[in-house]
């Protein structure tokens, strides 16, 4: 039963994420429901890579035949976050520029691109 | 050590190249980055003419990323292939082709049409980024790095749209297309995680080696489906198309309608060569089918009344890219059924294809026309607009070529395709043809009050001081027009070049996957 | 931002410089550690945003020289760029430094890593995301400030 | 010349719609040389009739603005119309519920 603990984990986080992007109307918070749907996404990487009693891919540090945990999940997930990162900053800097030309953060009042 | 060889591998390190040199060499004044942004793509798009001849030639053509050999795809008796894999096949390398003409011509026009603003540096380099990620994911085999070429795209399209930080409107299209392209990201990431944790394998034609259709594959399907659908802009969730579009600086909408055709090549990649076959029931080909249909009529609908040209020919993408959709969703529907295929799924995908071709090149002529529009007048509502047609000749021409050809009229590329996919996708149901037809005369109807509004009428004061467009945005929009011309003046030569073996090869998944799996030594 | 305390500043000054050390330390053992170009470059970036938190903005302005990060930004994207092109007669990124796993277990670790380019690649990869981090941090600090003081022309093009 | 393509169940030829093309203008140019040969260049019988009254010089007073045409098709169609645009509303969150719900709908039919 633990094994498939960290999926339920990440049906959680998601589902706050995805919650919260609908029920939240200040952009900020949107961009945070943002970054818990990836930390979930990342957190579901990381799990699929998991060998029960397996130590650090690194032989270097690891030493020699002992079982390993899947190294190409952790790397999948290293560059999730980058690409967050990436996203979350220009996301946040679109937000500032939004808050100084609109003068709100609040997402229904932006809305002068419609019909 | 023949060069041939290395060319996917070169179709991505020249815009590279062109992203990481552009800070430096705009320290050197302007002339040189124009020469930058000019030269580096013009060598983009040489290097895809090259490879698409190469592909024609010689088959699919396989290449490792840091491998011994440019094919060792499984070496030393490994079961599946570990590096990332460029897998070229001749239809990604006909979406190679149309994607760096377009680039091509975005970066001619965008030389003058920049030339006023700051930070033009950034620009380039975000403009190559674009053109990398667009190129990168159409030539990948490897699904996670289709991933990431979507991300490199995607960010440098938000920056790209809101690039005018202080006009309010190109700013929020910025952001919601931010909003939605990143949550779509996401759910794409947990169907790629999904995909690896049950294959343990990456590559595309591994996955497709060895893929059941289970509950996990279909809901990775849902997701993948989904998240691409969006990108390319069908009917549900289109909104932020438009607002993208019409906010963007015309270099770059001319840039982002074939991004937008890179993540339609990638819902067609998964759905025919990753699934294919064992695509159980048909219930997508109907989904795509159906959002296909949607987006044509409330696309075309939306956009007959809108009075700001350049959110008009946004509504106009929305429903043309319903009509790729209609067409590759009729001959994702036969796939498995020979003798449908043979009538008329194959003649389908013929002229949904062929109608990606035509898209890229009258769609992005159009948004540079609105741009020149733009540039000369200043404006951007057609209530203000009129009897522009004397003071820019050249610019109404090619507006005209561009407009007969996306409504569909005889001599020009868009009715062939449109040909093909009415005929074809009527034996499926007349209904879908009626809808398409329906659609194609209100996009005459839509593009008959721009040309009136815009460009005839009687002569306004407030334009005397008007002046046709510079030559270096002449240019940009003469590369375009001579695309749709050669597509109508030969449309069979074409039609056998370019679209017929991207058809086969899209519908010929064993090939796909034997080019990695078949130990490719 | 006001600068702070006498006691912060003072804390930051002897603290700054070896955050950047432990930073380039990570970076320089990425291949053999679980570190990286990526955590070491992020690790160098906090070195600016400590001095922006202690110093305030305008001291740190006018303190700080965006042309290094600048630099450090480029430098670090051509040299990957070099070093994935000299892969080229074999392939694109190819690791043509790398020493075989025997002749490195006889020899012991030499001079040149025994993970070739990759090591090259990570320390490449580390001076960019620390100049980029950094200019990310500088131009959302500036970004806060956009419109208020600094005279900000309308952008002469469009609104002709 | 320029090769006919063959669509399955007809074909489209280049050539063959130039060459009607051509004489479909060379006959609507003779039809249009038949018209009366007093009509002088650059004289009064250019005026725009205005339906009798002064034109106005600056050419904006008599120039029909986009949003007029088609105005029969938008009343027609007024109750499609408002629900169309009442759907785009433009804000941020609503475009990603229609991309959520669209996601979900596809997940639960295909699961069925």
């Amino acid at each position: 039963m633990i094994g498939n603990a960290p999926f339920f984990v990440v049906g959680l986080l998601f589902l706050a994420g995805l919650v919260a992007i609908f029920m939240e109307k200040n952009l900020i918070k949107i961009a945070v429901a943002i970054s818990i749907i990836s930390s979930a996404v990342n957190l579901f990487l990381v799990a699929l890579g998991y060998r029960a009693g397996g130590t650090i891919p690194v032989h270097y540090l690891a030493g020699e035949e002992t079982l390993m945990v899947l190294p190409t999940p952790q790397a999948m997930t290293l560059t999730a976050i980058v690409i967050a990162l990436a996203t979350t900053a220009l996301l946040l800097s679109l937000i500032m520029l939004v808050y100084r030309l609109y003068g709100t953060l609040d997402v229904d009042e932006i809305r002068r691109l419609r019909g | 050590m023949n060069w041939n060889d290395h060319l996917p591998a070169l179709l991505l390190a020249v815009p590279l190249f062109g992203a990481f040199m552009a800070p430096i060499v705009c320290l050197f004044g302007k002339t040189l980055r124009n020469v930058l942004l000019i030269g580096i793509s013009f060598v983009t798009m040489l290097v895809a003419l090259l490879l698409w001849r190469n592909v024609l030639v010689g088959g699919i053509a396989v290449y490792v990323m840091g491998g011994e050999s440019f094919n060792l795809t499984l070496p030393s008796g490994m079961a599946l292939p570990i590096r990332i894999i460029m897998e070229v096949d001749a239809f990604s390398a006909f979406m190679v082709v149309c994607g760096s003409i377009a680039s091509f011509a975005g970066a001619l026009f965008s030389t003058n049409y920049m030339e006023k603003f700051s930070g033009i540096g950034r620009f380039v380099s975000l403009y190559f980024l674009l053109t990398l990620g667009m190129l990168g994911m159409m030539i990948t085999g490897d699904f996670f790095n289709f991933f990431i070429f979507i991300e490199i795209a995607s960010i440098a399209s938000f920056g790209l749209v809101a690039f005018w930080r202080d006009k309010p409107e190109a700013v929020e299209a910025g952001l919601k297309y931010a909003l939605v392209s990143q949550v779509g990201s996401m759910i794409f990431l947990i169907a790629a995680g999904s995909l690896y944790g049950k294959y343990n394998a990456l590559n595309m034609a591994a996955i497709g080696s060895m893929l059941q259709f289970g509950v996990m594959e279909k809901l990775a399907l849902v997701f993948i489906v989904g998240t691409l659908a969006m990108k390319c802009g069908s009917f549900p969730m289109h909104m932020w198309l438009p607002d993208a579009y019409a906010e963007a600086p015309s270099g770059v909408s001319c840039l982002l309608v074939a991004v937008s055709q890179a993540s339609l090549y990638g819902l067609m990649r998964v759905c025919f060569s990753l699934y294919g076959i064992n695509l159980g029931g048909s219930f997508i080909p109907w989904m795509i089918i159906s959002m296909g249909l949607a987006s044509m009529f409330f696309g075309v609908t939306m956009a007959v009344v809108q009075h700001e040209i350049k959110r008009l020919i946004g509504y106009h993408s929305v429903s043309q890219v319903g009509y790729m959709l209609l067409g590759l969703g009729v001959g994702l529907l036969v796939l498995t059924d020979a003798r449908g295929m043979a009538e008329y799924g194959f003649t389908a995908m013929k002229g949904g294809i062929f109608h990606i071709f035509n898209y890229t090149m009258y769609k992005g002529l159009l948004f540079l026309a609105a741009g020149a529009i733009y540039y000369a007048t200043g404006k951007r509502d057609l209530n203000e607009m009129g009897g522009l047609a004397r003071r820019m000749p050249f610019t109404t021409a090619m507006f005209v070529i561009a407009a007969a050809a996306i409504s569909g009229l005889p001599p020009f590329n868009g009715f062939v395709s449109k040909l093909l996919i009415y005929e074809s996708v009527f034996a499926v149901h007349p209904a879908l043809t009626v809808v398409a037809l329906l659609t194609s005369v209100l996009t005459l109807a839509s593009f008959v009050k721009v040309f009136q509004t815009a460009f005839l009428g009687p002569e306004k004061s407030v334009f005397t001081g008007v002046r046709e467009v510079p030559s270096g945005m002449l240019f940009g929009m003469g590369v375009l027009t001579l695309a749709v011309l050669g597509a109508t003046l030969f449309p069979s030569w074409t039609l056998s070049n370019l679209v017929e073996p991207a058809a086969k090869a899209l519908v010929d998944q064993a090939g796909y996957i034997g080019a990695v799996m078949g130990g490719g030594l | 931002m006001r600068p702070l305390s006498i006691v912060v500043r003072t804390g930051c000054d002897l603290f700054a410089w070896f955050l950047v050390i432990f930073g380039s330390t990570i970076i320089i053992h990425g291949d053999v550690t679980p570190g990286g170009g990526f955590q070491g470059g992020a690790i160098v970036a906090t070195f600016l945003s400590l001095l922006l938190v202690a110093y305030g903005g305008k001291k740190l302005l006018a303190w700080v020289n965006v042309g290094i990060f600048n630099g450090m930004l480029v430098f670090g994207l051509l040299a990957f760029f070099l070093l994935g092109f000299l892969g080229f007669p074999h392939s694109f990124f190819f690791n043509f430094l790398a020493v075989p796993h025997e002749i490195a277990q006889a020899t012991g670790h030499g001079v040149i890593p025994p993970s070739g380019t990759i090591a090259l690649m990570d320390i490449a990869v580390g001076l960019e995301v620390a100049g980029g981090l950094s200019l990310i941090v500088l131009s959302m600090f500036k970004g806060v400030r956009l419109f208020r003081e600094e005279h900000f022309e309308e952008e002469s093009g469009h609104d002709r | 010349m320029f090769g006919t393509v063959y669509t399955g169940f007809g074909y489209w030829d280049v050539t063959a719609w130039i060459v009607f093309f051509a004489i479909a203008s060379g006959l609507t140019l003779w039809l249009r040389a038949q018209g009366r040969d007093d009509y002088k260049e650059g004289t009064d019988q250019d005026e725009i009739y205005w339906s009798g009254n002064p034109v106005p010089d600056d050419g904006a007073e008599i120039s029909v603005p986009a949003s007029s045409a088609y105005w029969g098709f938008r009343k027609a169609m007024e109750p499609f119309y408002k629900v169309l645009t009442g759907m785009h509303t433009g804000i941020g969150t609503d475009i990603v519920g229609f991309y959520v719900l669209t996601v979900a709908f596809m997940a639960v039919f295909i699961l069925l």
